[in-house]
């Protein structure tokens, strides 16, 4: 049916629902067993020698099957952040938040969550209380469901 | 159907909003009217149903605006008999390419008003060349199914 | 190297929000424009390429169906490529290559999108994965926001005078679009504006952000014969490069940035380009926020590593400067995203053939024009020039 | 420039929903054409892939997503979006301008991810004509089977053969989805889905990635003994509304002819020796003759009784069973491409076909009835 834009103009408004269902595969499966026992699951390449985390099950540059599983580091550096403060349509993770950008020790590549424990309230409130190069930890949620929200969020160290 | 593997489901859900433009929005107001407008290529001479911005063989803005019939003949037609993802009414339902008459293309719609289970009736009704003619739902919405089908006429 | 090809024409449509046309009208408007200019009409074309950002965001799925009418690809051969952001760098790459190989003489290249119908930023987070990274990137400010705190440490750059920089960079472009008859936003702004408007990502603000636009954009690429059949002033390819890098956005080096670099060095090497800040005229970056306009003019060897604020600042990239970049305004101005990397080499192709009107950089003679895509990614090149 | 290019080799993944990460079996299926040509990842040129974001698990930007998987990781590459067959077009296009001497050219799908084909192809129609009549492929298919029934009195017995001579090849080929041996009374008696068009002559949704190096004639010559090298393609596309359209003339012809001539082929009825088509309808097979000029107008029918399409007949279509035994929405075009040249290098196993195949030919096809049609010629010299 025919409505009206903002811009006074005709337009239909409809919305897309599909579903999709996607394997996960042995190399997620394993490390989002991790997540149950609080442990980050990363693996080392046989050829370059990096350690990726989340693990793979090959290395992007070597081209060949990752091999050793280790556990990495839950504490690491922060190096990237963002505020989201707006709110879009099916957004997954409800703002106002922080994504986190960390090397977590003992890894050779960036890992990604949330970051929290801190006061929310605008960027000039946050701004005070994190910052490039600081310490932060993981903090794991009570309950776990084996996907990547058991953790609930990097928090600062101390 | 469950999978014997782990699986995660996730959904793709996003909101669209549609520019009408004019000709739809004429085409549009037309079925509310119980008008089905078609209009005419300049170039080819082709009356095309629904109207167009352009022509799409000669690639010429349109010409002329013309009421088409609201009477035409089947020229191929499909039963759908179970249930689909985007399935204008429920199933059964016959969709038919309709040439009306006066116009130089086909017009996608269903053919409805006889008993969609009576199969001998059926391929009595529903041939190549049946006619047919449109039937209007009471309240219009301004969209394709103001046309709720065309039913065969003896 | 292969077949010498040109780009013959181009054609915009006014951009902005266009909701007075349906899609296909709208897509049609570019190729009519494409054809007035250069007296071609649709017979005459081999092949057509067309492409815009995923289905998610068209709410038609696999358009170029749809816009087969559109695009007076009746009875003719087609190609569709899309490469996210860089789709329409990829759609140029595409043309060029159906020419250079032989299999055709004359090939209609069409980028566009319709923002304003589709919801930019719930379709920016379903190109993340739901695994992992869906939850936390935000569409593209957040993306950029992080690469870009990462530049400003990496070189110690001083967050005022980034800041700085970058509104200078925002208060240029947007008085700059006033002298492009089709780009969407034309405000004038003081430094002030912009380093006071509302913050998207930090430290990414309202104005260091492009807009959503609706619109398309055509180009015609040629054979050396067609094109000197032709009494029509060809841009000529010289070069062209792309380069991607790994999906997951913490495994590579995002500020010394390999793919940015690989990719112009192939273009470079290609055209002959050994210093390019000295040897190119005009460039169009695709630069979709401020700071990651400035990142560009390093990895493309425009400025030193950590230089780029500095040379901002000293107007090195304004109109007048040593390298204006983006003279039309650029992504920051305009940006229906299919399109947007390919209007970027329109707006080359109309820099280095003098047909720029009111924003010609006078005497350019070579110019470079780039997309940008995926999750910080992809980069692509196409180095165009007035001489064969 | 380089004059010629070549395939030098192929791999494919079985139709079967894989219980791997669809990454992972990317990676598995680039590797094993890798290892065949004896390339290093390094050592390849540039990536061409073709993928469909609504086909693609949900993760729009499709080739962003698998960049790593797909071998691209610092390289240039570009992909194709629908018709896979257009990927290996653009591969051949690539090393003709002699930028590249290698191209991996990819065509994935793992349709077990997706939702229903046709809650996708729904979204081909416009939103406010055809969509709102209902319209999707197999609406569209049905609406097509039914002209041909009714024009060219095709009957509904000789569509059924279609499924049974399929099915039936596909017993022979390890990667198809669907391998059983079926009877046209099987075929006729499945359920009426949307009439004419029974069940069982509709393709399945399957998992499908698919992988080829191409090469300069220079490199094929030193990475294989047996290239299978390029020679003509064609493409055409057809206007958008079914109703403009007519359903049984469709742009075939045109796809082929453009294939035929840059091909050098005056009597594809003789010169083609093996062709493997995209028939996600078992009506279609037969169209498609008429259309690729193996018969005249109407006479698809007639062809499938003659034998001569059989696997032991006169030219072979769909030895590995075609897109009815398996149909990775996607990449179902380059698959196509892929058997015929495991057939004409003889390596096609238990479906091999029983005679020389010099010439061979790979069909696809997108959109509502065939809107979209693209036709390569590959062969030995």
């Amino acid at each position: 049916m025919v409505t009206l834009s903002r811009d006074g103009k005709p337009v239909i408004k409809a919305e897309a629902l599909v579903t999709y269902e996607l394997a996960l595969g042995p190399t997620w499966n394993r490390f989002f067993e991790g997540l149950k026992e609080e442990k980050i699951l990363g693996n080392r390449c046989p050829r370059c020698r990096r350690v990726l985390v989340p693990a793979r099950t090959f290395c992007p540059r070597c081209f060949v099957d990752m091999g050793e599983w280790l556990e990495v580091a839950q504490e690491g550096e922060l190096v990237g952040w963002s505020l989201t403060e707006i709110e879009y349509f099916g957004m997954p993770t409800p703002p106002p938040f922080v994504t986190a950008f960390v090397t977590l020790d003992g890894a050779d590549c960036k890992f990604m969550h949330l970051l929290g424990g801190i006061d929310l309230s605008g960027i000039d409130v946050v701004r005070k209380q994190i910052w490039n190069g600081m310490r932060v930890k993981i903090v794991w949620n009570e309950e776990k469901n084996g996907t990547i929200m058991d953790i609930k969020y990097f928090a600062p160290v101390g | 159907m469950t999978k014997h593997f782990k699986t995660l489901k996730h959904n793709i859900w996003l909101p669209y909003q549609y520019a009408v433009g004019p000709v739809f929005n004429r085409f549009y107001e037309g079925l509310k009217e119980e008008k089905i407008w078609a209009n005419q290529c300049p170039a080819c001479s082709k009356m095309l149903v629904p109207p167009r911005s352009f022509c799409p063989h000669c690639s010429v803005d349109m010409g002329e605006w013309v009421e088409a019939a609201q009477e035409g003949k089947i020229v191929t037609w499909m039963t759908a008999n179970e249930p689909f993802f985007g399935q204008p009414v429920q199933p059964p339902l016959i969709g038919a390419l309709i040439h009306l008459d006066g116009t130089d293309c086909n017009f996608l719609h269903l053919v409805g008003g006889l008993d969609l289970n009576d199969s001998a009736a059926l391929k009595e009704k529903i041939k190549a060349g049946s006619r047919v003619r449109a039937v209007w739902r009471a309240e219009k919405k301004g969209e394709m199914l103001d046309i709720m089908y065309f039913q065969p006429i003896s | 190297m292969a077949r010498a090809v040109a780009i013959i024409g181009v054609g915009q449509t006014k951009h902005g929000r266009r909701n007075e046309v349906t899609y296909p009208d709208m897509v049609r408007e570019a190729v009519q424009a494409v054809f007035a200019e250069t007296g071609l009409d649709p017979k005459d074309i081999d092949g057509i390429v067309c492409g815009t950002m995923p289905s998610m965001m068209e709410g038609v799925a696999l358009t170029h169906f749809y816009f087969a009418d559109a695009l007076g690809a009746v009875g003719k051969p087609m190609m569709k490529t899309e490469t996210c952001g860089t789709t329409g760098m990829s759609l140029a790459h595409t043309g060029y290559y159906w020419v250079a190989s032989g299999m055709a003489d004359l090939v209609l290249v069409v980028g566009s999108e319709k923002m304003y119908e589709g919801d930019s930023q719930a379709t920016m987070s379903t190109v993340m994965e739901p695994f992992y990274l869906r939850p936390f990137l935000t569409g593209a400010p957040g993306v950029f926001s992080i690469q870009a705190q990462q530049w400003m440490a990496r070189y110690k750059i001083p967050e005022e005078k980034s800041r700085e920089a970058a509104a200078k960079i925002s208060v240029d472009h947007h008085r700059d679009a006033h002298d492009n008859p089709y780009a969407h936003i034309k405000v004038d702004l003081t430094l002030e504006d912009v380093k006071n408007s509302r913050v998207i990502n930090y430290p990414i603000r309202f104005w260091d952000v492009c807009p959503n636009s609706d619109g398309a954009c055509a180009v015609i690429f040629a054979s050396e014969d067609q094109a000197k059949k032709m009494s029509l002033k060809p841009a000529w390819v010289k070069g062209l490069g792309f380069c991607g890098d790994e999906y997951w956005y913490g495994d590579s080096d995002k500020v010394a940035w390999q793919c940015a670099m690989i990719a112009a060095k192939q273009a470079y090497d290609l055209a002959g380009i050994s210093n390019p800040r000295r040897e190119l005229n005009v460039a169009e970056i695709y630069n979709p926020f401020t700071w990651i306009e400035m990142l560009h003019y390093e990895c493309f060897g425009f400025s030193e590593p950590g230089r780029a604020c500095d040379d901002v600042l000293k107007g090195v990239f304004a109109r007048g400067g040593e390298l204006p970049c983006d003279p039309s305004g650029g992504v920051l101005c305009t940006n229906p995203i299919g399109a947007t990397a390919l209007i970027r080499v329109a707006e080359t192709a109309l820099q280095v053939t003098g047909q720029a009107g009111a924003h010609q950089i006078e005497g350019a003679k070579l110019g470079l024009a780039h997309g940008l895509g995926g999750v910080s990614q992809f980069n692509g090149l196409m180095i165009l020039g007035s001489e064969l | 420039m380089n004059k010629k290019a070549a395939i030098v080799e192929a791999a494919q993944s079985p139709g079967t929903a894989f219980s791997e990460n669809y990454l992972d079996q990317l990676y598995r299926v680039c590797r094993e054409v890798l290892d065949k040509a004896g390339l290093k990842r390094e050592e390849i040129g540039t990536v061409v892939s073709a993928a469909s974001d609504v086909f693609h698990g949900g993760v729009s930007c499709a080739n962003a997503y698998y960049w790593d998987s797909g071998a691209g990781f610092l390289k240039s590459g570009t992909r194709q979006d629908g018709e896979s067959l257009l990927a290996f077009q653009y591969g051949v296009m690539r090393i003709l301008t002699g930028h590249y001497d290698t191209v991996l050219v990819l065509g994935i799908c793992k349709g077990s991810e997706n939702p229903e084909n046709d809650a996708l192809t729904h979204y081909f129609a416009d939103p406010f004509y055809q969509r709102q009549v209902g319209l999707n492929e197999t609406f569209a298919a049905a609406l097509q089977m039914r002209a041909y029934m009714t024009r060219h009195r095709v009957s509904e017995e000789q569509c059924a053969k279609v499924v049974v001579k399929n099915l039936g090849n596909a017993l022979g080929n390890p990667y198809a989805h669907l391998r059983k041996k079926v009877t046209v009374e099987d075929v006729l008696n499945s359920p009426r889905v949307m009439d004419p068009l029974k069940k069982m002559e509709c393709a399945p949704k399957s998992d499908g990635i698919v992988a080829m190096v191409l090469a300069s004639e220079e490199k094929a010559e030193k990475l294989t003994d047996k290239p299978v090298w390029f020679k003509g393609f064609g493409s055409s596309m057809d206007t958008f509304y079914l109703g403009d359209r007519d359903l049984l003339d469709g742009q075939l012809k045109n796809a082929a002819q453009r294939a035929y001539r840059m091909a050098g082929i005056n009597d594809p009825g003789k010169e083609i020796d093996l062709a493997e088509v995209t028939e996600p309808y078992a009506f279609q097979e037969l169209l498609w003759y008429e259309g690729l000029g193996f018969c005249g107008p109407g006479e698809g029918g007639r062809f499938l009784d003659s034998g001569a399409t059989q696997k032991d007949g006169r030219l072979p279509v769909n030895p590995s069973g075609g897109v009815l035994a398996m149909n990775p929405y996607v990449s179902r075009g380059l698959y196509r491409l892929a058997e015929v040249v495991l057939q004409i290098k003889g390596q096609a196993g238990e479906r091999q076909v029983d005679k020389k195949i010099k010439t061979g030919l790979a069909h696809g096809t997108h959109g509502f009835a065939g809107q979209f049609h693209a036709v390569a010629v590959v062969g030995t010299d």
